[in-house]
């Protein structure tokens, strides 16, 4: 078998091990079973084998996306307005708990206080549930201050819910406040 | 009614942050620029044109909003005092921490915005629901080992050696009938006359248990009852439980 | 939009609807998403637009199957065996099965009466039909007593299923702390 077969069969592999899953795929995953396959040293260079995956889906209404540190096919951006006729939608989040969820996002872990400070807002326990029932937060421990008060932080799920890749794809507070202050709608 | 008409009116707001925040706008300045001391004008001057609405403000409606009033309102007073008054610094470090959290809600505000606005899962953008399974059970190889064997060896021992010795105990008494028969043959050979123990007619029971001896006792006793009755011999005891003891009638 | 791009597009919406489902896709589903996203007359020429999806994937590890009435993505066969994960979940021998072979483990050569006589109850054919199915006993001659019956061994493979080198390598019986309490067991 030539090299080039070699590489073709890594990505096939990939391929074949991100489709057939439902959820992200470590990349240890794949190594594993390239390893499995007598292709180790394509596990080694598991970056150009990944491209090359994402390569094959370029004219496809579904793409390669790194989600919550691993890889899933997702179905483009472009297709959504069609398929949300028909398949179910998730409710979406009123604001109180887009903003509890940002809060938690960029302080966590932290307290219901600490949360509540920063809104300036009580948080109310419908907004808290509705978080908790959608998989974003969960409790990470407690305070060590009088009342050990429950420590809050985002889930997997929340980097998979809104596509990101790590917590450090979120954007830095001052692009937030540029972007804000450019685009200027406004939270009113 | 009325006050009603200021809660809900106000209620537009998430609390007096929220407002605050929206004044601060107003100034179309940099938050980190604005003038807190104009803030804070607006602020009271907005809720005493709602408290002037309302006439009376139901308390525990707007405990947020005039927690801050006051707290503004001091806030204003050392402001507007001279620069070089104590009461200077102090008002300034709360001015600061004022814009801080104001600065911070807006960045919370605008990443809760750039979060919206993501593609959101199933929502905007859809994975593949299930997984394919490739995992294949193999069921061919035994689970076994050698101390279960010898676990079952012992076991199969156990319930077969039980098995084996399992009968129902026959308890050999000796019976008032044998007792007789014994009772007989001694009277017959009249022998030694007089008083004799009952329990001396009773065979060599060591070994037995205390149920077979005391059986064997009353054995001997009831044939001894029946044949004295039956005029054959007498029986005495010289007090309550005191030796039972047995003659041939003359 | 030229013609071209209403096929494509066709092609991508039916290309996400199979992926985003969970079971295979009737083409009345399909007619129904490019009826509502006003491509009908591609929905009318399904045909076309299945060969165009499944032309996408010429070459990649995962291909389109006409499953249960419907179309589906699946891992091309020649890739699924190399993710196949084994899962062993090996049998138990039954009680009984154990039982027996011990007995003629430690008793061998021994008749099917012995070993009724030492484990107290009478066996099944079943059991030892599984037995001799799993190649772990194996007759070898006969007893020279009324009716002749078959005398039971065990065989080299129970030796290697159990990891023994020769049946020496058995604890002995009065290696078995508990021997004595059979011996004698009966008494109490």
């Amino acid at each position: 078998m030539a090299e080039e077969d070699f590489f073709e069969k890594a990505v096939s592999l990939v391929e074949a091990l991100i489709f057939a899953s439902a959820s992200p795929v470590k990349p240890q995953a794949m190594k594993d079973l390239l390893v499995s396959q007598d292709l180790a040293e394509w596990g080694e260079q598991l970056d150009i084998v990944l491209t090359e995956v994402a390569h094959r889906y370029a004219d496809h209404a579904i793409a390669l996306y790194a989600i919550a540190g691993g890889w899933q096919f997702r179905t483009r951006e472009d297709v959504a307005p069609a398929l949300q006729k028909i398949v179910e939608k998730p409710r979406r989040l009123s604001r109180s708990a887009m903003e509890t969820l940002a809060v938690v996002a960029y302080h966590q872990p932290c307290t219901r206080a600490e949360v509540e400070a920063i809104r300036g807002v009580s948080l109310g326990q419908n907004v808290l549930d509705s978080l908790l029932e959608e998989g974003l937060l969960m409790p990470k421990g407690r305070k060590e201050v009088p009342g050990r008060p429950v420590l809050w932080a985002t889930t997997p799920m929340f980097l998979s819910v809104f596509g990101l890749n790590t917590l450090a794809d979120l954007p830095r507070r001052d692009e937030l406040v540029a972007e804000e202050s450019i685009g200027d709608e406004g939270a009113s | 009614m009325v006050n009603e008409v200021l809660h809900l009116h106000l209620d537009g707001f998430d609390g007096p942050l929220d407002l605050l925040l929206e004044l601060a706008r107003t100034q179309n300045v940099d938050l980190s620029r604005i003038s807190i001391l104009q803030l804070a004008e607006q602020y009271l001057a907005v809720v005493e044109k709602f408290r002037q609405e309302a006439k009376t403000v139901r308390l525990e409606l707007a405990a947020d909003w005039l927690v801050m009033a006051a707290w503004l309102a001091w806030l204003k007073s050392r402001l507007l005092l001279p620069a070089t008054r104590d009461g200077d610094k102090e008002a300034e470090e709360a001015a600061g921490l004022l814009q801080e959290r104001l600065i911070e809600l807006e960045a919370m505000r605008a990443a809760a915005s750039w979060l919206s606005a993501r593609p959101r899962l199933n929502q905007t953008v859809f994975e593949r629901p299930v997984a394919e399974n490739h995992t294949r059970i193999d069921r061919s190889l035994l689970r076994v080992d050698l101390s279960g064997v010898v676990l079952a060896y012992l076991r199969a021992r156990q319930r077969g050696g039980r098995k084996r010795v399992y009968a129902p105990r026959v308890i050999r008494y000796w019976s008032a009938h044998q007792a007789r028969a014994a009772l007989g043959r001694l009277l017959g050979c009249q022998s030694p006359v007089g008083w004799r123990y009952l329990h001396s007619i009773l065979p060599d029971l060591h070994g037995e248990p205390p149920v077979g001896r005391k059986a064997a006792l009353a054995g001997a006793l009831m044939a001894g009852l029946e044949m004295a009755k039956g005029g054959q011999l007498e029986l005495r005891q010289e007090q309550h439980f005191g030796e039972i003891e047995w003659r041939e009638k003359e």
